[in-house]
């Protein structure tokens, strides 16, 4: 079941993944500042960024443990995973035999874990405070998740994201109403997830509202750059999903190089309007009390439950 | 001519033995409580003479003898020495008033003959229907214990509800064999004494004798 | 897997495994009296007698091992009633609790001898013995063959548990929670001894074997399932039987309630699988309803108030709940499939179940025994008192964060396959034969997925608070790791969950004799290699944890070297900069309660909330809130008052006055006579 | 001609009279023991014989040993001897506190010799109306001990026990003369138409009214005795203010000897009316008494039990409610239930000695029988900590112990044969459990209050019950249950 080609294909997706995360995060950025009339620093900025912070020097807190150090690597290497797993450019991929939709939802469940960890690790206020929102946050959006995964699952019976996706866009070209209802909560969740407003500000160290700022604030140098990587990996991976997932026209069906050449195209043009309705809908909805989270959160995994009984209603 | 009025005469002790019952039932006076019990005692001693006459069954001449012995005269004797050693000469209180007692008497009598009538109707005896009558005085001497609330009359009843069933006894089956009443008759007899101790100590421990005093064991 | 463990089997072949247990059964018992030969002596328990029984465990695990791939050995012993002599029967089923057992105890029994301690109440002679009687008899729960046996042994279990959970009786609330335990437990008890004489319907047969070869009524059946839920459910921590659990755990020794927790919670599930699966004929497809429901509700409530404790071994015992809970919901989608003759799905759900159980055995007594070793470092129990222990006992951290991860159900652990395992049989639910079924069980796999979540949620907290942070109390500075004897236990079991979660196909093939006996199907796993986890085919799903592991392993190795490669490691040490806030303490941390707020705050209804907030004017203001457990005034007290009044009503008949006991006798016997006519 | 019997008998009643003359010297403790022992050997080798030859009449038929009685002769001379052991150091304390007079220890002594003979003689006595003499001996020979320390409370008790059971065993004197009406109709007036045995043979040809009427009469008499609710007034107050190896030898003794009667009476009359009735397998009507007595005395038992104070009187009320459960066994009837009934009938005499001889010290150790006032046991003397631990476990029903196996039989019989009686054995049994552990518990556990004796306890007899009892519940020698399957085949 591995093929060479199969095998190049995941290599080259991974590195694309890595490669060109950041670059996305810029394009979100830099619509966002369009869209706000900002002239913006450019999509290149966080390349920027990320070298200036490699150069510059880890600081680390007297009682910081092991742990704390390990941890931007472990959670770099999970979300580039992540990204291997989903299937952008190509489904016949050796790594969706190794990994499906669950194994995905408890990769990126890991990531989580550790950087909840590390953000308690030091003992700072902040740093708890954004582990617990960041838990909270996950508790509700994961299952959701979940949820959504299984309303694709059910309509392809199988969990594996390669068979997913290649019912989805090549076999049975079929109105799913329940993937409708998926798709809001998708958009939530990953709202949620990647620390985006409504639920919460990239852009903020107000303490009031910020998360995946409050844990990260002991981080420095190389470490927060892979922090800071990791998380527009992260952005990337859900984009990626979302877009297998919901519109996953163009992408290759295996072992073809033309497909692929075909798929890379159609993935950026995707990935471009994504970022630009993620800015959108960022620039038109304002910031939450965090207390409301919950309810937005729980809207979302009810929703994905809604599309699964759809899904056994209407279309089972 | 007495084997002719035989049966006619026992029915009649029977029925005085009954009359005996309902008057010791309501009687209040302590003093011929006690006598009404020898009296019982004594009618008890002349019918199963009688039976043991009619039917010549010798050991029942011996119990007899042994009714007379025991139930009319010792312990008569001990209980009026009783009373006179404690000086109880009050009258006997009862839990419930006189004319309830009575009434609630003659309801269990005709239960009692109501459940020896078919009894009776087996029973190849001349004295068939005496059974009724004896179980009749046992639940009236029963009757007799619950309602009185002092503790010699409770050891009367005790001991009349001993008689009864002698007389059941001999009435329904010409006596049980010797060697019981033996038994039963030295049971009662010990029986009678240790309640004599009893008496003197609960009326040394809670100078009176009205068992309404000894209810401190209880459940709350 | 297969050649390896039939080779193993044949290493072991000489001995039957059910004598090798039985042995093993009476050395525990043996060391058990020789521990109580001489009470007083804590070198004599500590350096003979536990690491022995840890070999002993060690063996039993082997042999039980070889025992699941053998056909099923019984014997009867000269011992029991006249008419009911005790029979034993290994079969696979047995042989796989027992190889739970024995490998488990093996690790907490080596902790043991090191975490034994003069003048805890009991004396160590004691302990032992109650330890190896406890053990001893959960052995014999799992080979007994008749009913009686199986009594006796399963009360002997409680017992023995019982003296444990209150070896430092001195504590008022100690023994207060061992009562509950036990009353509990015999309740349960009484209602397992009824299903048995339902299962032997008149008869007067009781072993095992004869009940087989009985066909019940379905009345009948029913009334033995529900007898059987009820009393296992009550060892299990089932809803509403739950109340015990969280009371007895925390109040044990660490390594009893590793036990406790581990396996002995395994020994129920053990029990209602013998009697639902094997002994009854008969499967109505509610039952499986009503388990899932009991399943779900018990997981979900588990882990919510797990999220809110500040007591660790609380904490770690409501998780217990959750995950028999888990269980529980295998356990009855097990049934589902059964009734409705799925064979092969019904396997994948039993595989599921089975396989959740030895999770559970080895990642939760792991946490107990690293709680054990924190609480004689520190003697503290309470979360709020804990904190940044991974600096002074880094042995127990580390092991501890390997039993979180797998508790959390994250990969590439163990606790993810079992779950993997139990929503992949989710998924198949929709094919079930009946309509309201089909819309029931998406709500049941997202409750599921929901605890899952919460789980993750939870062991964040427990080990955040207590092993990561500032240390909250003074004292904690001297803090001293794990001793030798302690170490050795922890890293047994934390490797446990690491190869469990690693090799999980090896693991179904060892499953695969118990879902054959007790389903008739196997899930087709094996065709797929030993690497990949495909329970029905691969493209259906497929999971390979190792690859994963490798991978992930590898892409870490990748981005640390490529940024060591190209970049200089300078670092410095400096205060925490915390946004430049000059006075941090560690009091600034958020507490075990702190942590917890947002789930209270989310599942408000779950709890019942005594607040107590401080007048403005206070001088020293005190905060407090305690969520308790709502049933508790839902079933508890009323029962408890119910009983109250009936006493009061029938003291009435002892009121001590002489007539009216005449007149009780008096009536007694006019009513008998108006029975007679 | 047997000479066992003549032993056994004579053994006791010797005793009691030597006892009387000796009187309040030292001596008599041990002479006690020393006659109970020879008890023992007597009953010891006439059950060898018994399991030898079998049933065997002496004495023109008016003795007349069978597996049915011969188990429980020896289980009351076994209970008698550890008794006596018991009492020895207990009573020699009692006297050092001057709680009894020395004619007290001399009426002590020779009565408890009687109250051991008054027991054999019902025990072993063929004919119905002996067995009536002797339970009403019994009563007048413990109705002194029960007043043996001449408190108020003592004799109220006595007072109680004494016009309560007499007023019963009246009843059952009346049911006794009913059984001899009838039989007399069969076999003809004289000794032989009391002689069970007799009555055994010609049982289907009683006439069944005379009989079932009898039989109520007998149950109220004879019921009274064995505690059964609501004619169990007397017991908690007898048990709980009598010296307490007599409340031992109550609960363990007395109470089984008169449900050995209700027994043999049951056979019989259950025998007149299955020839009246020929109603299959249901229990006819004796058996349907039984039974229902049988719940109601566990049931109502149970809930007085969760307000006790008294550690004593507690342990009375379990006596009610497990002579209860064992009513309802035999009520049952069938192979297995009145095996277990036979069973359990051992285990609790067992059991519940042992818990008074544990308690019994305890209690001396405390000064006070209010279990508020019993603390930590455990801390002042192990042994007798650990002796009413175990003690107690055992009766509510833990395994391994025998009443366990005995419970085990009669739950699991019930649930398939009288389902509706399975909830309110559960609910009781609960509630049971749950009074009893509760309030012992914290006597035996936690800090102690009590403080040390002078005279070192025998806890020889607690150990020594205990352990059969334990053996029972895993291992029962073939040839004692072979007695029990004989005996349950007579009971039917």
């Amino acid at each position: 079941m591995i093929s060479l080609s199969g095998v190049a294909a995941q290599f080259t997706e991974v590195m694309l993944a890595v490669l060109l995360a950041p670059l996305l995060t810029g394009w979100v950025n830099q619509c966002r500042a369009w869209l706000q009339n900002r002239s913006g620093a450019g999509v290149l900025q966080p390349y920027r960024m990320l070298g200036k912070l490699f150069q510059k020097e880890v600081v680390l807190a007297h009682n910081a443990s092991p742990l704390f150090r390990i941890a931007p690597y472990l959670i770099f290497g999970c979300l580039a995973l992540a990204a291997a797993i989903v299937p952008t450019l190509d489904i016949d991929l050796p790594l969706n035999a190794a990994a499906d939709a669950i194994a995905l939802v408890g990769l990126l469940a890991l990531a989580r874990m550790f950087i909840a960890l590390a953000g308690m690790d030091v003992g700072t206020a902040f740093g708890s405070l954004g582990a617990r929102r960041e838990m909270m946050v996950g508790f509700l959006a994961e299952p959701a998740l979940l949820m959504v995964l299984f309303t694709a699952s059910l309509i392809s019976n199988s969990t594996s994201l390669s068979t997913i996706v290649e019912t989805l866009a090549h076999k049975a070209f079929a109105i799913y109403p329940s993937m409708a209802f998926a798709g809001v909560a998708f958009t939530m969740v990953s709202l949620a997830e990647n620390a985006r407003i409504p639920v919460d500000n990239p852009a903020t160290h107000l303490e009031l509202t910020m998360i995946h700022e409050a844990m990260v604030l002991e981080y420095s140098g190389r470490h927060l750059a892979m922090i800071e990587w990791a998380a527009s990996l992260k952005l990337f991976v859900y984009s990626c999903m979302g877009l297998a997932l919901f519109f996953p026209l163009g992408v290759a069906r295996g072992g073809d190089w033309l497909g692929i050449l075909f798929a890379l195209p159609a993935l950026a043009a995707k990935l471009a309007v994504g970022g630009f309705g993620l800015a959108l809908i960022e620039i038109m909805s304002a910031k939450m009390r965090i207390f409301r989270a919950p309810e937005f959160l729980g809207t979302a995994f009810l929703l994905a439950v809604l599309a699964m009984l759809v899904h056994v209603l209407l279309e089972a | 001519m007495l084997e002719h009025y035989g049966p006619q005469l026992i029915n009649l002790l029977a029925a005085v033995l009954l009359l005996l019952a309902f008057a010791m039932l309501s009687q209040r006076r302590i003093l011929s409580l006690i006598n009404l019990f020898a009296a019982q005692g004594f009618v008890l001693f002349l019918s199963t003479a009688l039976v043991a006459y009619l039917t010549d069954q010798h050991h029942l001449y011996w119990s007899a003898l042994l009714t007379l012995a025991l139930k009319v005269v010792l312990l008569p004797w001990i209980l009026h020495r009783l009373i006179r050693r404690l000086n109880v000469k009050w009258d006997v209180e009862t839990l419930i008033n006189i004319p309830t007692t009575m009434l609630v008497g003659i309801v269990l009598v005709i239960l009692a003959f109501n459940l020896s009538l078919p009894i009776s109707r087996l029973a190849g005896t001349m004295t068939r229907s005496t059974l009724g009558i004896a179980l009749a005085c046992v639940l009236l001497s029963f009757l007799m214990m619950i309602t009185r609330s002092k503790a010699v009359p409770q050891v009367i009843g005790f001991l009349s509800m001993e008689n009864a069933l002698f007389f059941a006894a001999t009435g329904a089956v010409y006596g049980m064999p010797m060697v019981i009443e033996l038994g039963v008759a030295l049971d009662v007899l010990v029986a009678s004494l240790i309640l004599g101790i009893f008496i003197f100590e609960i009326r040394e421990r809670f100078d009176t004798l009205d068992t309404r005093h000894l209810e401190k064991l209880k459940e709350l | 897997m297969r050649e390896r463990s039939t080779r193993a089997a044949t290493l072991l072949v000489a001995i039957n495994p059910l004598h090798a247990t039985l042995g093993i059964a009476a050395f525990w018992l043996a060391i058990g009296a020789a521990g109580l030969a001489a009470p007083g002596s804590l070198r004599l328990a500590s350096r003979v007698l536990f690491p022995a029984s840890a070999v002993a465990g060690l063996l039993l695990a082997a042999t039980a091992l070889s025992g699941i791939f053998q056909p099923p050995t019984a014997l009867v012993l000269p011992l029991g009633l006249p008419d009911l002599p005790f029979h034993a029967r290994l079969d696979a089923l047995s042989a796989f609790f027992l190889f739970l057992l024995g490998g488990v105890a093996a690790g907490v029994s080596v902790f043991a001898a090191g975490y034994l301690r003069q003048g805890e109440g009991t004396p160590p002679g004691l302990q032992c013995l109650y330890y190896h009687v406890f053990l001893a008899s959960m052995a014999l729960v799992l080979i007994a063959d008749d009913a009686y046996f199986f009594m006796v042994a399963w009360e002997s279990m409680a017992l023995a548990s019982f003296f444990l959970v209150t070896s430092d009786h001195r504590l008022p609330e100690i023994r207060r929670a061992g009562y509950l335990y036990l009353l509990i437990a015999h309740l349960g008890a009484i209602a397992i001894l009824l299903c048995f004489g339902a299962l032997q319907g008149g008869s007067g047969d009781y072993t095992f074997q004869g009940m087989r070869a009985m066909s019940h009524s379905s009345g009948w059946a029913t009334l033995a399932f529900m007898l059987a839920l009820v009393g296992f459910g009550a060892k299990a921590g089932i809803l509403p039987l739950h109340v015990w659990l969280p009371e007895a755990h925390p109040a044990a020794p660490s390594p009893v309630s590793a036990l406790m927790s581990g396996v002995m919670l395994k020994t129920a599930m053990y029990g209602l699988l013998r009697v639902s699966l094997d002994l009854l004929g008969v499967t109505v497809w509610w039952w499986g309803v009503i388990a899932l429901a009991l399943g779900l509700a018990t997981a979900l409530f588990g882990v919510v108030f797990a999220a809110t404790q500040s007591d660790m071994k609380r904490l770690l015992a409501y998780s217990s709940i959750e995950n028999m809970g888990l269980i529980m919901a295998g356990f009855g989608l097990t049934l589902l499939f059964r009734s409705f003759g799925m064979g092969t799905l019904a396997a994948l759900a039993l595989t599921a179940t089975l396989y959740h159980c030895l999770n559970h055995a080895y990642f939760k007594s792991l946490l107990f025994l690293a709680t054990g070793s924190v609480l004689h470092s520190t003697r503290q129990r309470s979360l709020g008192r804990l904190g940044g222990l991974i600096h002074r006992m880094p042995w127990v951290a580390w092991t501890a964060l390997v039993g979180t991860i797998a508790i959390a159900g994250l990969p590439p652990l163990n606790g993810f396959v079992s779950e993997w395992l139990l929503l992949q049989a989710f998924l198949f639910t929709p094919g079930l034969p009946h309509a309201y079924l089909n819309m029931l069980v998406p709500v049941a796999a997202a409750a599921i997925a929901l605890a899952a979540a919460l789980a993750g949620y939870v062991m964040v907290k427990f080990y955040g608070v207590v092993f990561l942070g500032q240390p909250r109390e003074a004292t904690l500075a001297e803090a001293h790791d794990a001793g030798a004897w302690e170490r050795i236990g922890l890293a047994w079991l934390a490797a446990a969950c690491v190869v469990l979660g690693l090799v999980p196909a090896a693991v179904i093939g060892m499953l695969d004799p118990v879902t054959r006996m007790l389903t008739g199907f196997r899930i087709a796993n094996l065709s797929h290699g030993w690497l990949f986890l495909a329970p029905i085919d691969p493209q259906r799903a497929s999971y390979s944890p190792l690859l994963f592991f490798v991978i992930t392993a590898l892409l870490v190795a990748a981005a640390w070297v490529t940024v060591r490669l190209f970049y200089h490691g300078r670092v410095r040490r400096a205060a925490a900069w915390d946004c430049g806030f000059p006075y941090l303490n560690a009091r600034m941390q958020d507490t075990a309660e702190g942590f917890g707020q947002p789930v209270r705050q989310v599942f408000e209804p779950f709890f019942r909330v005594e607040q107590h907030l401080p007048s403005p004017l206070d001088a020293t203001p005190r905060y407090r809130e305690d969520a308790q457990d709502r049933l508790w005034y839902w079933l508890y007290l009323p029962v408890a008052r119910g009983v109250e009044r009936v006493t009061g009503l029938v003291t009435v008949l002892q009121r001590g006055r002489i007539s009216i006991y005449l007149l009780y006798s008096f009536l007694t016997l006019l009513v008998l006579l108006f029975l007679v006519r | 001609m047997v000479l066992e019997m003549p032993l056994l008998l004579a053994a006791p009643l010797t005793g009691g009279g030597v006892l009387a003359l000796v009187g309040h010297r030292r001596a008599a403790a041990d002479i006690n023991v020393l006659f109970s022992v020879l008890t023992f050997l007597a009953a010891a080798s006439l059950t060898g014989r018994i399991i030898a030859q079998g049933p065997i009449t002496v004495l023109h038929a008016q003795f007349f040993v069978d597996p049915l009685n011969v188990f429980l002769v020896t289980l009351t001379a076994f209970v008698g001897m550890t008794t006596s052991i018991f009492s020895r150091p207990y009573m020699r304390i009692e006297r050092d506190h001057g709680r009894v007079s020395d004619g007290g220890m001399r009426l002590y002594h020779s009565m408890f010799q009687m109250f051991i003979f008054t027991m054999l003689l019902v025990l072993t006595t063929n004919n119905l109306g002996i067995m009536w003499v002797a339970m009403e001996a019994a009563t007048l020979t413990t109705v002194l001990l029960v007043a043996l320390y001449r408190t108020p409370a003592s004799l109220e008790a006595a007072w109680k026990y004494f016009i309560l059971c007499g007023v019963g065993i009246a009843q059952a004197l009346f049911g006794t003369i009913l059984v001899y009406f009838a039989a007399e109709k069969v076999l003809g007036p004289g000794m032989g138409s009391l002689l069970w045995t007799h009555l055994d043979e010609v049982r289907a040809r009683l006439d069944p009214t005379i009989m079932s009427i009898a039989f109520v009469f007998l149950l109220v008499g004879y019921g009274t005795k064995v505690g059964l609710v609501p004619l169990h007034n007397w017991l908690p107050d007898a048990h709980a203010e009598g010296p307490t190896p007599i409340s031992a030898v109550l609960s363990g003794l007395l109470l089984n000897v008169a449900l050995y009667a209700l027994i043999r009476c049951k056979v019989i009359t259950d025998g007149a009316l299955t020839a009246l009735t020929a109603s299959g397998p249901g229990a006819p009507f004796a058996g349907r008494l039984m039974m229902g007595f049988g719940l109601v005395s566990v049931l109502v038992a149970a809930f007085f039990l969760s307000r006790q104070r008294d550690v004593k009187r507690m342990f009375a009320y379990s006596s009610i409610e497990h002579m209860g459960l064992t009513t309802f066994a035999f009520g049952m009837g069938g192979p297995v239930a009145s095996f277990a009934g036979l069973l359990h009938m051992t285990v609790h005499s067992l059991t519940k000695s042992a818990i008074f001889f544990a308690v019994g010290h305890a209690v001396q150790k405390a000064g006070t029988q209010v279990m508020q006032d019993i603390r930590g046991l455990l801390r002042v003397s192990p042994t007798v900590g650990w002796g009413l631990m175990l003690g107690t476990l055992a009766i509510l029903g833990m395994p391994p112990f025998g009443v366990f196996a005995s419970e085990f039989l009669i739950l699991t019989t019930a649930i398939a044969e009288q389902p509706w009686a399975a909830p309110v054995l559960v609910l009781s049994l609960g509630v049971a459990f749950a009074a009893i552990f509760g309030k012992v518990q914290p006597m035996v556990f936690g800090d102690a209050t009590a403080q040390r004796l002078p005279h070192r306890p025998a806890l020889l007899p607690v150990f020594a019950h205990l352990a059969i009892v334990l053996v029972l519940g895993l291992y029962m020698p073939p040839y004692l249950a072979e007695w029990y399957r004989q005996a349950a085949r007579l009971i039917g």
